[in-house]
């Protein structure tokens, strides 16, 4: 399977396994992370929808098949732990906490939104619970989230900082120097940083092979002295298993590490992409046999973890949060006009 | 003459002179696989082939210093910012670069490269992807800077910056891709640093560029209803400006509001007022009035990003001001 | 008063802000064990070490944007621009990140972060080394930009600037490093915000910032000796600007004139212009005058350099413009 | 030897040797080469001069020690050759064929120099040569370079790029994207771009382990599917040898190639570096055991291409030939003040 796969990135390495073996996690556990999971997607969905009936403006993008990447390893957040990504983040905002109220109230550019309006789908920020943003501009927000990194050991705290990037995102120069810098001051120490580049093989519509002629996206970490490994980012459980493992151990290196997560985004780029001549009907259904959720709907039911049922029951639930996110949404009040002028500068609007 | 859009008045510029000229490339980021974000580009790629359109990585420094090195050794990039929001990435090379290299090489040295893209806001995009970008890149002497607003003029003005032998940043009305307008058929330019007169008038001066003009041709409309008499002016060239056509407007009528998407710091409506004043003096009637955008960063929720841009009702309350009526 | 130069004001600043408050800390290139090309951060590195004290690769936009970071997490990074002409690289970390964070993330985040170091030309270093970057920085709302001429304002405005909770972009007068004059012992601060009148006249208004203050404090004096009694003001801050005290002057005088060492168009003293004509319209005599560089990308050759900035004598024709006297 | 280079690069590296074995050049054009270097030095000498007696302003950058480098690759340079490169651009420009005289006005802001005085040290151009510049913005130049490759092929030309760039460049975001396309489009034969990365261990102040923590800098083009190769910077023999081979692969491929020259700078990092504190008079010491031009002395005198006093006579032209580019500077006017206002745009000025 996975011919995009297989054309992309790795050739001649090894495959890339679950570890462990044993699905590792108690019943409940493994049910929570499949609820997370439809959660994600119907919520996608549904602003999807809100999308298209004119509700939501600006862009939009969603994170439909890449679920079990944020799952993984945000599964492994600590208090004090810091996020941060590019613009396809509603999954990131609502796993560390928010609501899905105020995520999809954001989207509507309500006043109830997790950044009261003013932000849109792409800047979704969750200080308390973490989460740095949310950022537009592909690379910009790297290099911050490296700057974070050295906060978090300067001032001696526990925290790492993870940073989500996209296969795009690693040919742009702002990666380029703040991985540098990650590395160089992770060599004191100074830079617990996870790097979570999530390959989904597509710049919006321009396939990794189509952007460098040096496909092993990963292997690009070795020129700033960072260590990585791969890891199948459609496997829940294979994500889990790394997240675990790399995360304790550049929360005690103060290191960075990079993990390269083989992916496929299911949704369009942009919910205002229609015509996707960049891949091929195939393609996508190819990816669909490993989509994320299929997968982990499998490996529930063979290891006796859930019924049939008890998932139905599972997409029940998630289906009414997702409802009453939307409702919730629609229902709220825009943003006073005088939020205009706030937040531009601490104090008072600066003419 | 044949009705057609903006975005294919943008095409047919582009496509007419990669037929003429074989130095004319296009590159920038899914202009061609994918057809250009906002298909401005589409269907080239099938025309000329992928050395002639040329899809990029999202790398807008490097790939706008190759083009510069392409404009160099005497090729003619078109080079698409995805939107100029991400210009800023490619700062330094414009500014740094395109701009001087002619003059500290002394003279050996040609750039002529178009770098284009979607302009200014509107569209829910929020504070990162909405700028207007005109007085940011026509304060550097070395560059040209446009802002063409009817499919006309996009077609003609667009001719005429792939003939440039200077680097132009030719600033796109994004919201305007669609609207559709008169444009003739067959080879024709419009010369960079000529405003247009795009409505006569005799009580008072609107100026501006890009989609605010069509906002002043509405104010216009609804002004003659109060028997007041405005004419607009519709900049098109930044740099090179055309300050004879605004002040001999402003000789007539005594008045101008100057209107922008752009903040007023610093800006176009700020250059504006300050020639006006300078080579008017004795003829105004009244301080220049500008209506600028909200000092903030742009808001996404749409009735904050309404209410951070010029509207109809601020154009007339400044056009009260300077004729001194109540509004 | 101990007199001190400009450069030790900005490092005793930076020093006693470093030793009252942890979370500043300075950053560049070569500003530890180099000390600093314009040594300005020199002996920091000894006494605060190499974690408050880091020196960076040449990769002006990663570490601002590393910087930006850290300020997030309420770190206070003060970061050195080697030059501010290598600041285009950091463009999109200044206007995207900095400037907007606490806009988009809806007032969650702050970034209390200084970026410093010398601006402006006048030792030959041509056109990719020569740039004022006061309106070009000034037009983004989120951002204070400041550009302080006397060791006592580059004191007491740095340590403004570290305290701020938002953005400052510090442009030090690079010419000037080794200037010296009176500044305070211990701890003082000069807000933002306020422009200072640097010498008091009647008949005309001279408005600069940075090292054109200079200039005008010379021409000033050679004023007086014509019986032209000028008022000097020195903007000191650009963003926030100090609208009243440049009004209530030319309310007094009547005529005024900004001069600048950046381009015309698009520039401070185009705002600076239109602001009065808009706040002053009635009180002035004569059109504001604009004495600006040449609109060419900077010169090396040192006659083609002093050519292209103000001088005294382009400054008196234009006093001699507004007062109506032949030049 | 050398224990900057060897902390800073090539651990478990085999060793840079000369090619070839015998000098493989005929007596005349080793003195040749000889020649060349000991003028660049002595115009670099002089320049330094004119620098500390105020006649020369700005920014002042000199390639005393690296000479072997230019010297090397350029002796493949072909007309229609494209050759671009930073600030430390003069022996570029001497050797490929600017006059000295031309050159030292420029520096002097004479109306008689390379580029009529308007762009000093850092921006020496000579396109009638193949020289598209001497660039002040670290880092910026590279992208032109890489696009200048694309445009030699494009018009379907046989010339190829030469883009110097040092070590300090290497991380900036412009080397990074600018690498990838090239990468990119030599997958096509569309990039004759031979990037010459001088490593003289130092970006001003700070040197390469100081820099990064991947201080193998030529691997850094790993990342671009760029093959890439090192050569001793110091020694004439070998870089001749190396670049008579690369220049020919580039050529004929139209694909991208990187050399890692390692050297050292002799002199400041501009005249204005006074204090070298970061690094000691050992090291500089050390190094001066290699300097290129004693080197190749040795080489001459042992193979007997040439006897002390042939030496001594080229220098003594050389010296002559310096001089007289001084006396021109010196004595050639300012340039017009109407030049202010040329070249901005093709046309007449643009107010
Ligand atoms: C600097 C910049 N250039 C272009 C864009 C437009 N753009 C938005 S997303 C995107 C593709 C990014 O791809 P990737 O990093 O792989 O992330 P993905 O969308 O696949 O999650 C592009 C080109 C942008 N936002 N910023
Ligand atoms: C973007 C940018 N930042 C900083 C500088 C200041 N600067 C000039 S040369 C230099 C060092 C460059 O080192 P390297 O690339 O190794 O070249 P070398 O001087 O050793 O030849 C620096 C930091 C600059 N010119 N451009
Ligand atoms: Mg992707
Ligand atoms: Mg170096």
């Amino acid at each position: 399977m996975a011919s995009t796969q297989s054309r992309s990135k790795k050739r001649g390495k090894a495959g890339v396994a679950s570890e462990g073996g044993s699905l590792g996690f108690d019943d409940a556990a493994l049910v929570d992370f499949y609820r997370s999971m439809v959660q994600i997607r119907m919520f996608e969905d549904a602003a999807q929808r809100g999308f298209r009936t004119g509700k939501i403006g600006g862009y939009l993008h969603l994170y439909s098949g890449q679920e079990a990447i944020a799952i993984g390893f945000l599964h492994e957040y600590q208090a004090g732990d810091r996020i941060i990504t590019a613009y396809r983040d509603h999954a990131h905002a609502i796993l560390l906490g928010a609501s899905p109220r105020e995520v999809m109230a954001e989207l509507y550019g309500k006043g109830t939104g997790l950044v009261k309006g003013k932000g849109g789908s792409m800047h979704l920020f969750d200080v308390e619970n973490g989460l740095m943003g949310g950022y537009g501009i592909v690379g910009g927000h790297i290099p911050l989230g490296v700057g974070m990194a050295y906060a978090q050991r300067y001032q001696q705290t526990e925290g790492i900082v993870q940073l989500y990037l996209g296969d795009g995102a690693i040919h742009n120069g702002a990666f380029h120097e703040a991985a540098n810098l990650a590395g160089l001051w992770g060599r004191d120490g100074m830079n617990p940083c996870l790097f979570i580049l999530e390959n989904n093989n597509y710049g919006m519509g321009t396939s990794v092979e189509r952007a460098t002629a040096m496909t092993d996206l990963s292997a690009k970490f070795d020129s700033y002295g960072i260590a990585h490994e791969d890891v199948d980012g459609m496997d829940l459980l294979a994500v889990l298993a790394c997240a675990k493992r790399v995360v304790a151990q550049v929360r005690e290196t103060g290191r960075p590490y990079a993990i390269e997560a083989i992916t496929y985004r299911l949704s369009p780029h942009g919910a205002a992409d229609f015509l996707e001549r960049y891949r091929t009907k195939d393609e996508i259904n190819e990816w669909r046999q490993r989509d994320p959720i299929g997968l982990l709907e499998e490996r529930l039911l063979e290891a006796g973890a859930a019924n049939d049922d008890q998932l139905a029951e599972v997409r029940q639930e998630a289906r009414a949060v997702v409802d009453d996110a939307v409702k919730f949404a629609e229902e709220s009040p825009e943003p006073a006009l005088a939020e205009l002028y706030t937040d531009v500068y601490a104090g008072a609007p600066v003419d | 003459m044949p009705v057609i859009t903006y975005r294919e008045a943008l095409r047919s510029a582009m496509a007419d002179e990669m037929s003429r000229d074989d130095a004319v490339v296009v590159m920038g980021e899914d202009i061609g696989l994918y057809g250009g974000t906002h298909l401005v580009t589409d269907g080239l790629l099938d025309k000329f082939g992928p050395k002639r359109v040329i899809d990029t990585p999202i790398a807008e420094g490097g790939f706008t210093g190759a083009a510069i090195g392409m404009a160099m050794l005497g090729m003619r990039p078109v080079v698409e910012m995805m939107t100029w929001n991400f210009s800023f990435q490619a700062v330094d090379q414009i500014v740094q670069n395109a701009a001087k290299l002619r003059y500290f090489s002394g003279g050996q040295v040609s750039v002529p490269l178009v770098l284009r893209g979607p302009n200014g806001g509107g569209v829910q995009l929020s504070a990162q992807h909405t700028h207007s970008l005109e007085g940011f890149y026509g304060h550097f002497p070395g560059l040209k800077v446009v802002s063409p607003v009817t499919p006309h003029d996009a077609k003609g003005m667009m001719l005429t910056a792939i003939r440039e032998p200077d680097p132009v940043i030719f600033l796109e009305a994004g919201a305007l891709y669609g609207t559709k307008g008169e444009v003739p058929e067959g080879d024709f330019t419009v010369p960079f640093g000529k405003a247009r007169v795009a409505r006569e008038g005799d009580d008072v001066t609107l100026i501006a560029y890009g989609r605010q003009v069509n906002l002043l041709l509405n104010v216009a409309e609804k002004l003659a209803g109060e028997k007041i008499s405005a004419e607009v002016i519709d900049l098109r060239s930044i740099r090179p400006f055309d300050t004879e056509t605004i002040v001999a407007s402003v000789r007539k009528t005594h008045r101008a509001v100057v209107v922008q998407e752009q903040w007023r710091w610093f800006s176009v409506a700020s250059e504006v007022a300050a020639i006006i004043q300078e080579q008017a003096f004795d003829d105004l009637d009244a301080p220049v009035v500008r209506v600028s955008g909200a000092e903030v960063p742009a808001p996404y929720a749409r009735n904050l990003e309404i209410a951070a841009f010029p509207s109809a009702a601020d154009v007339i309350e400044a056009v009260h001001q300077v004729t001194y009526r109540a509004s």
